[in-house]
């Protein structure tokens, strides 16, 4: 159990024990780790996490289905309704409900838009870790305005418990579809200062190009997902390998990166913005303007026995939910895959030999939420 | 505040008013700590984006908490989290205030019924304004902040009276039913 | 529907707000700092033409009477050092504001502009908290060190032809031997606070020291062999004819990009590194100590603005509409000047706080050692020779 | 040249990102100036919950326990007792915990009266949590103080000023209430 | 050696039901089939003892596959494939650290989410939300003769609400 609180080795005197978190700016929340420092670089690094275990899978064993949808949004709480996702699919599954076409595209639409939400927040706050104040004052008023058009659909801001078996809880509002071909208008016309900033910055080519660098190989075998998978050169992308709603019907690409570094994760983020607007250009012509919204969903939901496992591609990577019917009106046993938390497993790998300073724009390209991450 | 004809105290003409003047300038450069934990801490960063803009009334994050003034307790703390927590407000020098932002650091809100989930921040810290929401709106986090701005300008020097620890802080520390060991 | 008038009489709710709507106005805002830059100007012309005409007309200028003089001007200086922090710090925080999209401070004081004041009166009464690990009298030292080391600089500032404290003939010396001081401050404030991400802090004050002091310190040198004098009011006055900026372009660049490391300003700020120590040094201050860290801050970013100033843009040369050289009101005009000169470049600094991230500790080392100290002596033997050929 | 270029790249690129970030000082700020401008919002958006009662002032909640069963968060503690007169229940106790409420409006898509609804009063904020636990008084006055609610069966309703109780006009409607507010001869047709 | 196992197939994958003893072989196996991205492993409280679900998918032709297992409460150890998966790792310690599956040969076999000083694993289905034991709860008889089979999937009529569900 070496690792288990970094002891410091005796008779090493050139090694420092700095406990980085739980309350630490750069840690997105409440990661700690232990870093063993010699000078400015790591030599150690153990992950804590758990600051933010709040029962999720107890808990919802003790609710019905439609309960446990509100719950499920409190996990990866940056990207609002992708959580929601995997557990009305997979109880879809179970009941064989019949999802209308365009409850399917009203859905694909707010994820989305959730992913531009999310990876706002991200760019952001990454921004902040790397020292730039600006960007993410300009990326949360463009999150501001997204978040407007889910809460004038939705009811809420961040969590809005807005999917449903079989649809969607209602309609979207009569605005949307104007709302948010300008939206998209307007982040176009932002993208072009966002890539002046981070992309094409030099010092965050100084700070990025060539650190963290994360092969394939391992990436694969710790189960990475998402867009560090992506910025490592694995083409996997749940929305093109188990497409789920209205996925195959819209046309994007899977952005990739051979080079595994801390800029290609911040180079994928990018890109995957941009087939977001794409995603969203095409659903909005293609989604009807007035349509049924919800399927046919028994008023009881009670899944027969059975289990399912069911993965959407959220702003993270793969979130799962592995459910466990009993037949009764409560899941037998839920079980939540966070991208995040899978993601956050390669800290030792990445940080061991960085810099500290490294470590922290590192941390910042995992983009962990430990809503998803400590359930 | 009239010196004469009133029941209460005399109130000392000048260190009232510095008095006055000093809880004024306090109440009016709240620096909360960054310290987010869940949910609220993202609707915590909104209030300081350009569409609510905290700082217009002279509130910017510190991230040290010898530096800053009020701690904005967002999201839910667990019993892991709970001595981390109450060791932060312990850093932070006084005067310092609380805000427990949102239904779980309330009372623990929807998972109030779990099992390492603290029900309510105020057990461990003595909290000033609550702010009820899941997550509050931006809105309602600057509203609390202004309810905090008005009981600080309002009071004599903190720093005379400390805060005392809730009279169940104690008791949360007994061990549990079942074996557990509860890490207050 | 936003129109809907909220009912008063909701019983048991705080309630708050009975004001109109605000608005941004932009002219209050101006009125407000120019109200401080003109407290700012007439503490320069009292600490400079004022105070010595007091003591000149009573006949205390030699002797005693002189000392009394330069304490009564130092004092004064304290003072403007303190009124330049309020409004740098008002000026950062709502220029930062107006490229982020949103207002700065705006609800307290016309426009927000006491807020600064209401901070600082925050800071005199907070705990000022001294941990159990610190070393006490160093850890009380410190911010005292940082302050009266920057403050220091004032000295040899040329505010107007004679308005300077000490016209000394190694005023360049002096400069370089009192702005390393302040890196000593940060150094012993980080290790003796018994905090590992301040001791980190100081390890990083104290290696970007040693990595921008040196070109810093070649550019100096250049300028001076350009100008031939070590006397900071002789370099301005050598500049007359051509502001030192376009011969000495390599020199002027390299000193803009010591004095940002110098500053611990983005993107140099390794020692405070908000995001990455969380406040790096001086993460054990509160109180009145990190005000001072704070007023030696906001002082320097004045300093060395100045002194780019008076190295390379002319110092307080202007045209002076025919006002007789030396007399009070030249001398206040030719201060305006400075001022405003120096404010330009203050505003420049906030641009770059305002945009670039932070770049990592060794690469600034890397950078000085392998680039800015060539670059350095290469501009020195340039202005030697051209000093050689042209004059 | 190649390293010429580069610094030159450099140089320009940081230029270009001090241009864009300058750029925004001429642009007019977002910033709604909330305490003393309250913001706009939707009709749906759930900020607090409310009872609502029929213009005669009478009980329009039928006290079916539907919103108790249906509440995630389990904060909904209703108590009733069958009406000796008549058919159905009277309350005894019906009382919404809005502290540990995560206002997901669950109740109110369960409610088949449209008793319990949102609305949008989210200026909650209090020193002391004894003031969040809703009873049915405060409830209802919570409903009495507001000029609109929503609820998904009823879509925004909206008080007028003499006291009645009326369906928005449709330009204040979310989506998806078409048949709602069809017109009584067009629905009958 | 003949692995004990039964194969199912359910939607799109195919569900392996294996005992606890070959399970490591078939893992072996399946890494070596190309299952190369390891999705999660959930440890589930089937109510007579301890399942291990292991979820893997071969990225280039996208096939799923699902490892299940089930140890008894008394002696609730699996065997680790952590070296097979590096990803699993934490999974692994999240089973240990909510349902106390001991991992045999994990390399840092730890509480992950709960502080190393709780004795409670908190989804085991004897203790209710709060973590307190629910009174009377008794395991289920480990189904007999097969001991690696699977119970039959419980009758919903039988009124054996809250107890292991099985997919058929």
């Amino acid at each position: 159990m070496s690792t288990m609180n970094l002891e410091p080795v005796p008779g090493r005197t050139d090694e420092m024990i700095v406990n980085m978190g739980p309350q630490h700016p750069a840690t997105h929340g409440v990661l700690r780790v232990v870093l063993g420092l010699e000078g400015e670089r790591i030599t150690r690094a153990v992950p804590h996490i758990g600051y933010l275990h709040r029962n999720h899978e107890k808990i919802e064993e003790a609710r019905t289905y439609p309960m446990v949808i509100p719950y499920t949004d409190r996990m990866d709480y940056v990207s609002g309704t992708q959580n929601e996702l995997p557990f009305v699919l997979a109880i879809e599954d179970m009941l064989g409900v019949e999802v209308p076409d365009r409850a399917r595209k009203i859905r694909t639409m707010f994820f989305e838009l959730f992913r531009l939400a999310s990876h706002l927040v991200w760019m952001g706050t990454a921004m902040l870790d790397l020292g730039a104040i600006s960007p993410f004052l300009y990326t949360f008023w463009d999150r501001e305005i997204i978040l407007g058009i889910v809460e004038k659909t939705a009811g809420a801001r961040m969590l809005p418990n807005y999917y449903t078996f079989g649809g969607v809880r209602r309609d979207v509002h009569p605005d949307f579809f104007k709302e948010v071909a300008d939206l998209l208008d307007h982040l176009e016309r932002r993208m072009v200062d966002y890539e002046h900033l981070v992309l094409e910055s030099p010092v965050v080519h100084a700070r990025t190009i060539g650190v963290g660098v994360l092969s394939k190989e391992r990436a694969i075998a710790r189960g990475v997902s998402g867009p560090v998978l992506r910025a490592s050169g694995v083409a996997y992308d749940v929305r093109k390998a188990f497409p789920y709603d209205a996925y195959p019907d819209v046309e994007f690409e899977i952005p990739t990166s051979p080079d595994g570094d801390t800029y290609a994760r911040f180079w994928v983020r990018f890109q995957e913005m941009y087939q977001s607007i794409r995603i969203l250009r095409q659903l909005l012509e293609l989604t009807p303007k007035t349509g049924p919204f919800k399927g046919k969903a028994p008023a009881r939901i009670k899944p027969p026995a059975g289990e399912r496992y069911r993965a959407v591609e959220n702003s993270r990577g793969e979130l799962g939910v592995f459910v466990i019917s009993d037949g009764t009106d409560k899941p037998y046993r839920v079980k939540h895959r966070g991208a995040a938390f899978s993601n956050l497993q390669i800290i030792p790998d990445l940080f061991i030999g960085a810099k500290f300073s490294d470590a922290i724009a590192i941390l910042s390209s995992l983009d962990p939420v430990f809503g998803e991450i400590d359930r | 505040m009239g010196l004469l004809g009133s029941d209460e105290r005399p109130r000392d003409v000048i260190l009232g008013t510095l008095d006055d003047l000093i809880n004024m300038a306090r109440s009016r450069s709240m620096w909360p700590l960054t310290f987010g934990i869940a949910c609220c801490a993202i609707e915590m960063m909104a209030t300081w984006d350009p569409k609510i803009d905290a700082d217009r009334f002279g509130m910017f994050f510190r991230n040290t908490p010898r530096q800053a003034d009020v701690m904005i307790v967002s999201g839910t703390v667990n019993k892991k989290l709970a001595k981390r927590l109450r060791r932060l407000y312990d850093q932070m020098a006084e005067p310092k205030w609380v805000i427990s932002m949102g239904a779980c650091a309330n009372q623990g809100g929807p998972f109030r019924q779990g099992y390492s989930v603290v029900e309510g921040v105020d057990k461990i810290v003595p909290v000033d304004v609550y702010i009820p929401g899941c997550p509050p709106r931006p809105e309602a986090l600057l509203q609390a902040l202004l309810l905090l701005r008005d009981k600080i300008a309002d009071r004599e020097l903190r720093y005379k009276k400390p805060r005392e620890i809730p009279a169940d802080y104690e008791i949360m520390a007994e061990p549990g039913k079942d074996g557990r060991i509860p890490v207050l | 529907m936003s129109q809907i008038p909220i009912p008063e009489d909701r019983h048991f709710r705080p309630r708050l707000f009975g004001y109109d709507p605000q608005k941004s106005r932009p002219w209050l805002e101006r009125a407000v700092y120019s109200a401080y830059v003109f407290v700012f100007w007439l503490l320069v012309i009292t600490t400079y033409a004022g105070v010595p005409a007091l003591f000149g007309a009573l006949g205390w200028d030699s002797g005693w009477g002189f000392v009394f003089m330069r304490a009564l001007q130092v004092v004064l200086l304290f003072l403007l050092s303190a009124v330049l922090a309020l409004l740098l710090i008002l000026v950062l925080r709502k220029y930062l504001g107006k490229v982020q999209e949103r207002f700065g401070p705006m609800h307290y004081g016309p426009a927000g502009g006491i807020q600064t004041i209401f901070d600082a009166l925050k800071l005199l009464a907070k705990e000022d908290f001294v941990p159990a690990a610190a070393d006490v009298l160093t850890f009380r030292l410190a911010p005292a060190v940082t302050f009266v080391a920057s403050f220091a600089m004032f000295a040899v500032i040329p505010f107007a032809s004679g308005w300077v404290l000490a016209d000394t003939n190694v005023g360049l010396v002096y400069l370089i031997a009192v702005s390393t001081l302040s890196t000593y401050g940060v150094l012993l404030g980080g290790v003796s606070s018994g905090n590992k991400w301040a001791l980190i802090g100081a390890l990083r004050a104290g290696a970007q020291m040693v990595s921008y002091e040196i070109p810093l310190a070649l550019v100096f040198l250049t300028v001076a062999v350009w100008s031939g004098t070590l006397s900071l009011s002789g370099i301005v006055d050598a500049q007359l004819g051509l502001w030192n900026f376009l011969p000495l372009a390599l020199p002027f660049v390299l000193y803009v990009i010591a004095s940002l490391a110098e500053l611990k300003h983005i993107p140099f700020d390794f020692p405070e590194a908000e995001s990455e120590l969380i406040a790096g040094y001086n993460v054990e201050y509160s109180g009145m100590s990190f005000a001072f860290f704070f007023l030696a801050e906001f002082v320097e970013l004045f300093l060395l603005p100045a002194l780019i100033v008076v190295f390379f843009f002319g110092g307080w040369h202007g045209p002076l509409f025919g006002l007789e050289p030396g007399s009070l009101a030249a001398g206040a005009l030719e201060s305006l000047y400075f001022t405003l000169k120096t404010a330009v470049w203050v505003w420049i600094f906030l641009w770059i706080r305002a945009t670039l991230p932070r770049y990592r500790d060794d690469q600034l080392m890397e950078f000085a050692w392998k680039a800015m100290i060539p670059l350095a002596l290469f501009g020195l033997v340039l202005a030697a020779y051209m000093r050689l050929i042209w004059r | 040249m190649s390293l010429l270029q580069e610094v030159w790249q450099a140089v320009k690129a940081i230029g270009t990102g001090m241009a864009t970030v300058h750029k925004r000082v001429y642009e007019e700020a977002p910033t709604e100036f909330y305490p003393y401008v309250k913001p706009d919002l939707p009709p749906v958006s759930v900020q607090s919950l409310a009872l609502v009662e029929n213009e005669d002032g009478s009980e329009r909640c039928i006290v079916c326990l539907q919103c108790e069963r249906a509440c995630p968060a389990q904060v909904i503690t209703i108590e009733r007792h069958r009406n000796p007169e008549g058919k159905g229940f009277l309350i005894d106790r019906f009382d919404i915990d809005l502290v540990n409420c995560m206002y997901c409006a669950a109740c109110v898509e369960a409610c088949p009266v449209s008793s319990i609804v949102t609305i949008q009063d989210f200026e909650m904020s209090t020193y002391d949590l004894r003031t969040l636990r809703a009873d049915i008084d405060f409830l209802h006055e919570q409903a009495r103080n507001s000029r609109q609610w929503y609820s998904p069966k009823f879509g925004v309703e909206i008080r007028t000023e003499d006291g009645r109780i009326e369906k928005a006009p449709p330009e204040m409607q979310p989506g998806g209430l078409a048949e709602i507010l069809k017109p009584a001869e067009e629905v009958d047709s | 050696m003949e692995l004990r196992l039964k194969q199912e197939r359910l939607f799109d994958e195919d569900i392996y039901t294996v005992h606890p003893e070959d399970y490591r072989a078939l893992c072996e196996k399946l890494k070596a089939d190309g299952f190369d991205f390891p999705r999660a492993v959930s440890g589930i409280d089937t109510g007579y003892g301890l399942r291990v679900t292991l979820h893997l998918t071969r990225l280039h032709d996208r096939a799923k596959v699902t490892v299940r297992t089930d140890v008894r409460y008394e002696n609730p150890v699996v065997a680790s494939v952590t070296d097979l998966w590096p990803g699993v790792e934490w999974y692994e310690r999240e089973a240990y650290d909510m349902l106390g599956v001991r991992f045999s040969g994990h390399p840092d076999l730890r509480r992950i989410l709960l502080e190393d000083e709780w004795e409670l694993h908190p989804l085991l289905k004897r203790y209710d939300t709060g973590g307190y034991p629910i009174p009377g709860w008794e395991p289920k008889a480990w189904p007999d003769p097969d001991p690696w089979t699977p119970p039959p999937p419980p009758e919903p009529e039988a009124g054996e609400a809250g107890e292991g569900g099985e997919a058929s």
